[in-house]
């Protein structure tokens, strides 16, 4: 938890922070830390690190491996372009009229039954060299996109609804409109989520929301987390602590490990100060136990795929020595303070967000320790793991137990086509909470 | 009660596969292949190539060997059959299928309309459930597919219970006239065609109307039509279904993961050779795949009464 | 299953028919069979059933404990007249409006958080034994809530939203329009799972709907059934068979018991012939068993709560006697067509809906003998037993093995009030099926 | 880490409950009491009544003996407070406020705007969000509501980071400019307010918008607004939460369905007297209660980027 990181205050983009980026209507969205003279890469648009140094963080037009702040009026103005012309198509071509079941109203225009499907690709007269150069030429997406509805045989005869989804489909994969922005918990919620759910226990963002505020989560709470999450539960208690309280993190081996979304939200000095990490080991054996190897834990580090660290590895021996001496220092002080936290009674909720670990085997070793009134919210992507939580907490004294489930869904809203989106990212678990009681 | 019909149908019961039989070759879960048995073809498919004159004699639901690999031949049913359908346009699948059917009142002795005909799978679902004394009349404006449909219906024994005509039901209505059970839409105006399927439906039985419609905005209009044409009981409803994978479910004490992490069993088998404990492995079930459909359409429907003498 | 029932082709009521009642925008729908001078009863409301005999299945007006048939034409009027005056009064009132937090469009007018609360019973001047005195003097549903609204001290003082809500709720409550309609699947379904779901298994109309369809039954096919839902599943089995192929119905004790779905669907003896009762004990046995006891059997059959097999046993007794030998010989031959259609391979399909029997232990009597490419479809409102029907099935050769589970909401379209309900019953179960295959 | 600030607070957390502290008295699920502790008050309730004095200097989820049973005295928490408020209005409940935050980006520090403020849930869980050096506006056209939720605030210790406005947003706009990070609404008429929510919004630093529609019509109206008003990325959310009971499964095997009958276990015990083995009953999840709510709104939400210089 060392890393260096800008004031999350600063407005302007700067070397060495954690950044989103996106494209507009993209289906990606990654997270980056942008170093000096790096490329970054996002679903086939390609820009320098360096070109948004400085800047303000926010959208971005990409061309020639640079990008360059633009104002969102214009895009606006582009996207309101792009939904006018097949409206206008439409009242010109008696040939697409006709297509279109012979509807009276203009304006509703989905058959799903008298969509085609014949494959696109024989279809483009355009070809991809063809496209590629003229993207090496620097030509925009717009034009590119105005290029390929013209070389399209079918166009034509296609129904407004599959002519604009078309446009859409075209327009998402040659647009050169790119969002630059700061890490928040929900974009990093979902990027991940999209990117490899596995590893996020299926974690959405919706149910972490809700982890949040059945945990009660705010400043000066004290809160106990383990989690298999990749570090997202922890990094949201993190931030709603706002640097008063503490979050007492379990963890394997030596040093916090494969927690990127602590890392990637470029928290300051005070934000930090809560995080208490917690060795698994100590946990287990009710108390601190001694580092065995001090080289052995900077190499441990290194699992974690940060390079800040393993730098620091390669740098003077001797400096290194002083500054791994000074953080271990750092870390037995906030293990020792998470450790009084965990079996001193001072933890006002627990937080479980498991993926291969038995949540009761958890609830064994800390509940007993719990301050009376905590808050107990435990997640995991299998049902039954849950159930058998409830069969183990209602028999301590647990009251107000509630599982639950969520269903999220997401609508598009577009004029005459309103719907729920036809296919989304299902995955989900289950969330357990209820809160801890004692007869005196 | 066993069947021996002389035309191949979906309707027909005999133990083993005649020539002329429709059969759905199951090469792997999601992968299934409708095929025609006729002597001297052969099928070509993901696990190699199979002569036709195997099959013939065959028990339904038998495994046959294909040249690299093994297939199922199974029995068509609806269900079957809307997975494996040639696609000629989007369709609809087996969830709203039942439930259309069942929204329809729908049995043997049922007069159906629908529009538009598509790729035939809701016709086909209908069809088997009128039989053998009712009939669906199903319309499509575009004459190639309702010509494709009724060569599938005669191929699938279905011809005696179904009529396809080539026709706008928004503008000139339907085939029959005041004789119908049922109506199903499923156009892009659904709220034009609705005054027809009131004239469709018999005076004498009432009947029931059901649209389907992806948008909103068309259910909204569809249900103003339906109630200025007469119909009662509107109601809009939503079928969202999931689909769930079973997996062995691997729950680690902390001290496990602590010694080994967060490794799923399979790669542990390496690690501890020998020592995993399959009885701390649970069946469980996931919703998977991640992605998955999550809205196709709307389903309205609502009631004719019969009218009064 | 003896039950003389009218033919289903008759288009006009008929005494002993079993009916479903309902009100306009009511709640409940009730099934009854009308007998001569029953009294019927639906949400409050009362008429005699002689009043209904000789009339077509429809919509009914009730006053005076009788009932009398409708045009839907002038129901339509009505219920356009009931929406007209919210719009009106909201222009003509400046008191509305203004309560309306302001909104310039006066069509829109849901403020979630501009709802009082306000107990309604204590604003109401129009006492309810004023009500009720209206209602004895055969003042129509119609002008008692014309009345009401008038009352009501609050009216004026209301948002559109709940002005609307509250003419509704008022409506429905004072409605005395009745639907008298021939029994479907679908409203059987419908009315069982909103009165007693437990006692159904949770199954809904639609979950229903998709079992038929996995288990593709239709005209001449053999589907064993066993099942815990009132005669639903087999009832619906039944229909869809047309009088040709057989529905063999497991069931306890020397009769059927316990399937009113079955009764009350008014069955012809074609659709009845397809109904093979099979006593469980002669499945666990693998083959048929003599009776044990005549009388017993005929006692047995008072279980049901049949009212006419009562009847029937209190009358003479050697009529008795040969009436009981001739059903007890009809019984004994469906069973033994059902029993050969399920031990000698014969059968296509198998629905297993079970409330508390576990499916695992049917698959494991019948499974074996069923005819190979037959479907096998299960239901459970328990998710993990479905889950150990898989691990079952997929270590024999079942083939296509699918889970799914299904959400079924009910849209309110409205101009400008269009959401999904705001509640519903939303209990269900799960379907698990699949297909068995040979090796050769 | 035991803090010990002298006014009563829901962000305070001495382990011992104090005069003027607000408890949340737990009864039985689905009935709980907030009430202020004072001396020489008794609460009465189900279980009979219970003096004030007998709560102070108890631990916070203490177990306290009424007249006529016991019950649970329970730290405040946003959730605890949403589920116990009084209500004077339609309320949001947990599952949207936790979204609502999220989608708001909501944390310490951050200046939220919110109207309307009705009974106060959203409230709460924001000022005890943006705590202890961000602030909350909360808008309401009721002056009552406005102010009694400031004498809640005033109770509960968050007086210092809320501020409540009688105003109308549709008409009047926000009482900041160009300073929130998040602009809440739940109005009838979104679109009336979403220029002011731009107006509102931090030009240098940017922020997020939440609103919160029942209708699918005020949805569209907003979303256009959004976008004429230069909110980007605009998205629009339904979450419907299903609650779920653990229940005592009983599988039987048919022959023991055949013996006794589906008679649930409980009954059972009675019947075979001892016989009832236990290990045939797992623990297992069901859907209840089996009426749920299926829709509370739309969350439509959207950013607007920081304005070039």
């Amino acid at each position: 938890m060392e890393v260096e990181s800008p004031p999350s205050t600063t407005s302007l983009i700067q070397a060495g922070e954690y950044l989103i980026v996106q494209k507009i209507d993209g289906e990606q969205s990654r997270i980056v830390r942008f170093t000096p003279k790096q490329k970054i890469l996002i679903e086939k648009l390609k820009f320098t690190s360096d070109s948004a140094f400085g800047k303000p963080h926010g959208l971005f037009e990409v061309s020639n491996n640079q990008c360059f702040p633009m104002s969102v009026d214009r895009l606006i103005e582009e996207l309101q372009l792009q939904e006018a012309p097949v409206a206008t198509t439409l009242l010109d071509s008696e040939v697409v009229l006709s297509e279109i079941v012979e509807a009276s109203d203009p304006r509703v225009v989905i058959a799903p039954s008298a969509l085609k499907l014949e494959p696109e690709q024989k279809r483009q007269k355009l070809e991809m060299d063809a496209v590629l150069e003229m993207k090496k030429q620097g030509v925009s997406g717009q034009e590119v996109v105005a290029k390929l509805v013209e070389g399209s045989a079918s166009f034509q005869t296609r129904t407004v609804f599959s002519q604009s989804k078309y446009i859409k489909r075209k327009a998402k994969k040659h647009s050169d409109r790119v969002l630059i922005l700061r890490p928040t918990i929900r974009l990093l919620a979902k990027a991940y989520y999209l990117k490899d759910p596995d590893r996020l226990a299926m974690l959405r963002a919706d149910q972490l929301a809700l982890i949040l505020q059945m945990a009660g989560v705010h400043h000066g709470k004290n809160v106990l987390v383990f989690e298999q999450t990749l570090g997202l539960i922890t990094s949201a208690v993190m931030e709603r602590l706002g640097g008063k309280g503490a979050c007492v993190h379990f963890h394997r081996g030596a040093v916090a490990q494969s927690i990127p979304c602590v890392h990637s939200m470029n928290y300051n000095e005070s934000t930090l100060s809560t995080f208490l990490p917690v060795r698994i080991k100590c946990l287990l054996a009710g108390k601190q136990l001694p580092y065995e190897n001090n080289r052995k834990a900077c190499n441990e580090e290194e699992e974690n795929g940060d390079k800040i660290k393993e730098v620091k590895c390669e740098e003077n021996v001797e400096d290194q020595d002083l500054e791994a001496l000074a953080r271990r220092n750092d870390r037995l002080d906030r293990e020792r303070r998470g450790l009084e936290m965990t079996f001193e009674g001072k933890a006002h909720a627990l937080i479980i967000g498991s993926r291969t670990v038995d949540p009761v085997n958890v609830l064994e070793l800390v509940y007993p320790t719990l301050a009376p009134s905590a808050s107990i919210v435990i997640y995991s992507p299998h049902q039954n793991t849950l159930v058998s939580c409830y069969d183990w907490l209602s028999k301590r004294q647990t009251i107000n137990l509630v599982l639950t489930d969520q269903m999220c869904r997401v609508m598009q809203v577009l004029p005459d086509r309103t719907h729920p989106l036809m296919a989304q990212h299902v995955a989900g678990g289950h969330v357990l909470s209820g809160i801890k009681v004692v007869d005196q | 009660m066993t069947l021996a019909p002389t035309e191949p149908s979906f309707l027909a019961y005999n133990e083993r596969i005649q020539e002329g039989d429709t059969v759905i070759v199951y090469v792997t879960y999601g992968q299934m292949v409708p095929t025609v048995v006729k002597r001297g073809q052969t099928l070509m498919m993901k696990y190699g190539a199979l002569r036709h004159e195997f099959i013939i004699g065959k028990k339904w639901g038998q495994r046959l060997s294909a040249t690299a690999g093994y297939v199922y031949i199974l029995r068509p049913s609806s269900d079957l059959w809307t997975r494996s359908l040639p696609r000629r346009t989007q369709i609809l699948y087996t969830a709203d299928c039942a439930l259309i059917l069942s929204l329809l009142d729908a049995k043997p002795g049922s007069v159906i309309c629908e529009s538009g005909t598509g790729s035939g799978s809701l016709s086909h679902a209908i069809a088997l459930t009128v039989a053998p004394n009712g009939h669906l009349y199903t319309h499509d404006i575009d004459e190639t597919r309702t010509s494709k449909v009724l060569e599938e219906f005669k191929t699938h024994g279905l011809s005696s219970v179904t009529t396809a005509v080539v026709r706008n039901v928004c503008t000139s209505g339907f085939h029959v006239e005041n004789d119908a059970d049922g109506v199903f839409l499923d156009v892009p105006a659904p709220w034009e065609a609705i005054q027809f399927a009131a004239k469709s439906i018999s005076r004498k039985r009432g009947g029931r109307l059901v649209s389907f419609s992806p948008c909103l905005e068309q259910v909204q209009r569809a249900c103003l039509a339906m109630s200025a044409a007469g119909f009662i009981s509107i109601e809009t409803i939503e079928l969202v279904p999931e689909q769930k994978k079973i997996v062995n479910q691997h729950r680690q004490t902390l001290e496990e993961f602590e010694e080994i992490g967060d490794a799923y069993p399979k790669e542990r088998k390496r690690n501890a050779e020998g020592e995993v404990k399959e009885d701390s492995r649970v069946s469980t079930a996931i919703v998977f795949p991640y992605s998955q459909p999550t809205h196709t359409g709307y389903l309205t429907h609502a009631t004719l009464l019969p009218v009064l003498e």
